[in-house]
């Protein structure tokens, strides 16, 4: 099964390379660019064809290591 | 050699960069047609890169040789000796395409290689240096270029956790489609355990090391791999990712077998992967090879042989094992958690056999694979020698001291700290003399013995005239070690120029090998190692011809080694070297004048051997308290860096009247030095220097806080300092990130 | 001192500690894989070195967090044991949380190697009592992620409770932004747990302890574990 | 106008960060995982209220700056 995990930045904390994207973007006349934020995607294979089994795998991963609950957030799709 | 290969075409023939007279050699090397694996091989084996085949005959002229060689030319990096049984071990090799093409990934690939190059001997890299070239400051790719392969450099050496402590960076319109990325790595080994290349015995396993292959850099194909069926065009990365982090895996695993006595030969997988090092290292112990495809670990399903041939995933290696050793070897690199597998053994047949799925795809001579590459002795034409430019007839746009702000504050010449800041070289703790003096110094294990690490080109001498642009360069480099008070041992050269079939740019390749070759000679400095990238040319253009030059010398104490900063006020300051003020090709001329014409200086090897081993004894004798040699900018630089470096100042006295001001300030005449001594020292070591027929005369004293120059307004050495800095950071903050 | 340097795969500073905790110490530090389990008995202090642990890849110091030997370490200090994490060590400290917060990659997007000035904000623990309060110390850093933040609340915390011992400042020990190379919150270079045993800090104290080399200010630091755990046998 | 760019290698690139991720993830025994690729996300706030506009600015963005070509596709989603 294939799924996404998608760890973002929490509101609030200083995000510095989205911040020096947004000024490269607006320098290079990219039209209405107002701000940016980066963050990662993890694209994984998981065996099985269970869906819900592969739900907790995933939540698993990420709350062990995928992200730090400090400063990220992070969101779970099983996509097929 | 059956299977669903593609047929072999004239197009496809041209498509692997095989002249059609270079595919007859091989129908008639091997009576028969190749198969398209073998097709591969040949268009990899004989390929500029792999094969020299332009610039062979010229490379032989090259000295190479030294009582404290142990290593030349034709493994995968020169030995030297440094005394105490331990053995120097480095080369430099360029990246300059791939850089142009994904900047952080391809400097940092080729940082990787050459890393690989030298730890595959068994040596510990202990120091990186890279010199790198890039278009004008004002081309709309310059500033994504640099900050790209800075970043690259910098990161897989400091991952890898080597201290990157020199190099050079320069600016010039010839590089706008092709900067240059030459990186050097130095590593330190025991003279009795160097790792060589040819195999010996038959029946040994040979081991696949490292990481996964993918289709990495596979190139040559396009077409022709695009038959391979839907989504060719994802199939078909020309780039390759590096993994510092598995690098620095692999070097340890390798050290560690290397220790433990496992290793009959090794090579490590650069250009044309697989197939050049399997070849060489059968070539090279006259045995066959046999590979058996199916066991390479592989990152991706479904490789072809074709592909894992060719394919130039990093971080890998190849290696005969002592058979007896298998087991032990396997366990380390499991623990390091890396790939080990079998993947053929040596044969008597001198044959390179390469099965794939059962069937033979690959049967061809192995020795000559390499021995019968073709060999070309291009025609080249030497270029129009430049008029000397008489020093009277260049009339000073303005005051000396708005003329060395003006150039401490250009590109070339002002401060690399936002490059070098990016790369850890204190990493090892190791690093006596950190990056901005003439040499790195590098201790040696914990001392005393040290090296110093050079790399030196002056491209625009080499362009107005090769022959005297190669001696330069090679004289710059010695001239760059003396200055610190090491004895220069040897040098790595990493040949940059453009298309070879050109006439004129054979010219200055000849050229400027035959000054590399008087200089080397001359100054007991063989090359032991080196290479050449050719066909630097964007629409026509070639690059300015680009010898860069790698440097290593030798100082028994670290703790004497000097450095360019002036240590107190009051002390004399001595030139030693003549002075005629030659402006032809100096940055007085290009950057101020805004001219780029004359012939350069010319470099006298007697001289500059002369003077330097005056300067080192002097240096030896701890009457020297700082030393710099000079070079792009002239004397008036070269004091403001001192300067600069202690924020001491100096109180100069009037030049020669008869040698406009200008020249004498700015002329960048050659084997020069300056240094300091104490005020009681001057007259004795002046007139040491006139017993020896040298000239060295004072040209002032140190002190306060500006350089005052006769009739000139003081010039602060803070506002120097601070123009000295800001070019670059402000060029690159300047631009998008 | 019986230490212990802990070597996950692509650390790289290993050495560069080794050598000084012998250098100052005068006995060998005993060099523990990631992949053991316990700690050599009797270790007074574990260091976890420099480098890039696991490429460094995710996040810095995540995945050497997660290793085995990180319970053996995690119990070491639980029981009061010394522990020092320096650059990679620091984040490493972070992620396996022994530390509160995490190192941010750099203002300048820019991995930064450059000898910054230390003031130390208290000599009266282990860590430190080889310098003094408000002494002004030189030494190098070397990392791209060295942006130290915390929510508002653990940095009340740290600063309440006089735990941030290594502060970015100027030359004269004035905290100044032109000083702070990475941009860390309040110039935080070096930070202690709550219980005072475990210290993190972006800086390599281990590369500036030797006169022949340059300067030495790093050497109060080991001077002083050296001495605190002599006075505690 | 919220939209989010996804960055992701190209088959065949050599991933290490991935690599990485996925030898820690088994190591920790997450149940199931096959393989990890890691990728990058973009969220962008774009001025206006013109979708197609938006996403021209996007593909202009992504080509300039936030993915190489040569190692990277993207996706543009406009989010609202
Ligand atoms: N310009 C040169 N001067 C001296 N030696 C050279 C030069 N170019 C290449 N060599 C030597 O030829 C051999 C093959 O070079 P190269 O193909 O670049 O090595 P590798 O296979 O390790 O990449 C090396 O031993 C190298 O030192
Ligand atoms: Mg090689």
């Amino acid at each position: 099964m294939k799924a996404r995990v998608t760890v973002t930045l929490k509101t609030g904390i200083l995000d510095p390379q989205g911040k020096a994207i947004e000024g490269a973007l607006k320098s290079l006349g990219v039209d209405g660019v107002a701000s940016v934020r980066q963050g990662k995607v993890f694209d994984i294979e998981i065996a099985g064809a269970d869906k819900s089994r592969a739900e907790a795998a995933l939540k698993d991963a990420a709350e062990k290591l995928l992200a730090n609950p400090v400063i990220e957030n992070y969101r779970i799709e099983v996509t097929g | 050699m059956t299977s669903n290969e593609p047929k072999i075409t004239p197009e496809l023939v041209a498509e692997h960069g095989l002249r059609p007279e270079e595919y007859q050699r091989i129908l008639d090397l091997i009576g028969r047609e190749p198969s398209f694996t073998e097709l591969g091989i040949f268009s990899a084996m004989w390929n500029e890169h792999c094969s020299y085949k332009s610039s062979k005959i010229h490379l032989r002229g090259l000295p190479t040789k030294a009582p404290w060689v142990i290593q030349g030319p034709g493994e995968n990096a020169g030995v030297i000796d440094i005394g105490d049984g331990l053995a120097v071990v480095f080369k430099m090799e360029s990246h300059n395409h791939p850089s142009y093409i994904e900047p952080y990934q391809g400097a940092a690939t080729g940082v990787g290689g050459i890393l690989r190059d030298v730890f595959t001997m068994g040596a510990r890299p202990i120091a990186c240096l890279n010199a790198l070239s890039f278009g004008d400051p004002n081309h709309p790719k310059t500033r994504h270029l640099v900050s790209g392969v800075v970043a690259g450099v910098g990161g897989y050496g400091n991952s890898f956790g080597v201290p990157t402590v020199g190099g050079q960076v320069r600016f010039h319109t010839r590089y706008d489609g092709n900067n240059l990325v030459n990186a050097m790595a130095v590593g330190l080994a025991e003279t009795d355990k160097i790792f060589y290349a040819a195999a010996s015995g038959v029946g040994m396993p040979i081991v696949y090391l490292g990481s996964k292959t993918g289709r990495d850099g596979i190139h040559g194909a396009s077409m022709a791999s695009a038959e391979f069926g839907e989504g060719a065009e994802e199939k078909r990365p020309t780039v390759q990712v590096g993994d510092p982090f598995s690098e620095k895996l692999l070097l340890e695993a390798c050290l560690e077998i290397m220790a433990k006595d496992c290793v009959i030969a090794i090579q490590d997988m650069g250009a044309a992967g697989l197939t050049c090092s399997a070849v060489e290292m059968g070539a090279k112990g006259d045995l066959g090879v046999e590979l058996e495809l199916d066991k390479v670990p592989c990152r991706e399903t479904g490789m072809s042989a074709y592909e894992m041939m060719l394919s130039e995933s990093q971080e890998r290696m190849l290696m005969v094992l002592k058979p007896e050793k298998e087991a032990e070897a396997e366990a380390i690199f499991r623990k390091w958690g890396l790939d080990f597998a079998i993947v053929g053994y040596t044969t008597p047949s001198k044959r390179f056999v390469v099965k794939h799925g059962g069937v033979v795809m690959v049967d061809l001579p192995i020795k000559e694979l390499g021995d019968e590459a073709p060999v070309y002795n291009r025609p080249f034409s030497d270029p129009p020698k430049r008029p000397v430019l008489k020093a009277e007839s260049v009339r000073p746009p303005m005051a000396l001291a708005d003329a060395l702000e003006r150039l401490i504050g250009s590109p070339d010449l002002c401060s690399k700290r936002w490059v070098w800041e990016q790369y850890d070289h204190v990493i090892l703790g190791n690093t006596v003399q950190r990056p901005g003096g003439d040499s790195a110094v590098v201790r040696v294990n914990d001392g005393p013995k040290a090296l110093a690490l050079t790399v030196d080109v002056t491209p625009r001498y080499c362009e107005a005239d090769p022959f005297e642009g190669g001696k330069q360069a090679v004289a710059e480099a010695w001239r760059n070690l003396t200055a610190v008070g090491a004895k220069p041992l040897a040098i790595t050269d990493n040949l940059n120029f453009g298309n070879p079939e050109k006439p004129e740019i054979m010219g200055q390749f000849v050229g400027c090998i035959r000054g590399i070759a008087a200089a080397c000679k001359a100054l007991d400095f063989p090359v032991v190692s080196g290479n050449v990238s050719l066909y630097n040319e964007t629409q026509g253009r070639g690059i300015l011809p680009t010898p860069s030059i790698g440097g290593v010398g030798v100082l028994d104490d670290f703790t004497g080694s000097a450095s360019l900063a002036f240590k107190a006020e009051g002390e004399a300051i001595l030139l030693v070297g003549e002075t005629v003020g030659w402006l032809g090709q100096s940055m007085y001329l290009r950057e101020i004048c805004k001219r780029e014409d004359g012939a350069p200086p010319p470099v006298d090897l007697t001289e500059e051997r002369e003077n330097g081993d005056f300067v080192r004894a002097l240096i030896a004798g701890k009457t020297a308290t700082a030393v710099h040699d000079l070079s792009d900018g002239g004397l008036l630089v070269a004091l403001a860096e001192m300067a600069m470096a202690s924020g001491i100042g100096a109180k100069l006295d009037a030049g020669p009247v008869d040698t406009p001001a200008h020249a004498f300030w700015f002329g960048e005449d050659q084997a020069r030095y300056l240094l300091t001594v104490k005020a009681s020292d001057a007259e004795k070591v002046m007139a040491q220097g006139r017993a020896a027929g040298l000239q060295v005369h004072q040209i002032g004293m140190t002190g306060g806080q500006a350089l005052a120059l006769p009739g000139e307004r003081a010039i602060l050495i803070k506002a120097l300092a601070e123009r000295f800095e800001q070019w670059l950071p402000m060029y690159m903050a300047a631009g998008a990130a | 001192m019986n230490s212990a340097v802990v070597v996950f795969p692509g650390i790289n500073r290993e050495r560069d500690m080794a050598r000084t905790l012998k250098l100052v110490s005068g006995s060998e530090p005993a060099m523990v894989w990631h992949a053991e389990t316990a700690l050599p008995s009797g270790t007074d202090l574990v260091v976890i070195p420099g480098g890039f642990s696991y490429g460094d890849y995710l996040r810095c110091g995540a995945i050497a967090a997660r290793s085995p030997i990180m319970d053996a370490v995690r119990a070491f200090a639980g029981q009061g044991g010394l522990v020092l994490g320096v650059c990679n060590g620091f984040q490493i400290l972070c992620e396996s949380g022994l530390l509160p917060g995490v190192l941010m990659r750099n203002q300048a997007l820019k991995f930064i190697c450059r000898d910054v000035y230390l003031r130390v904000e208290r000599s009266d623990t282990p860590f430190t009592r080889g310098y003094n309060a408000g002494q002004v110390v030189r030494v190098p850093v070397a990392h791209g992620e060295g942006n130290y933040i915390a929510d508002g609340e653990t940095i009340a915390r740290l600063e309440g409770e006089g735990r941030v011992l290594f502060r970015y400042a100027a030359p004269d020990g004035m905290i100044d932004p032109n000083w702070n190379h990475n941009g860390a919150i309040n110039a935080i270079a070096g930070i202690l747990n709550d219980r005072g045993n475990v210290l993190g800090m972006m800086p390599h104290p281990e590369n500036h302890v030797e006169p022949s080399m340059g300067p030495t200010d790093g050497r109060g630091l080991f001077a002083g574990l050296v001495d605190h755990l002599a006075r505690a046998a």
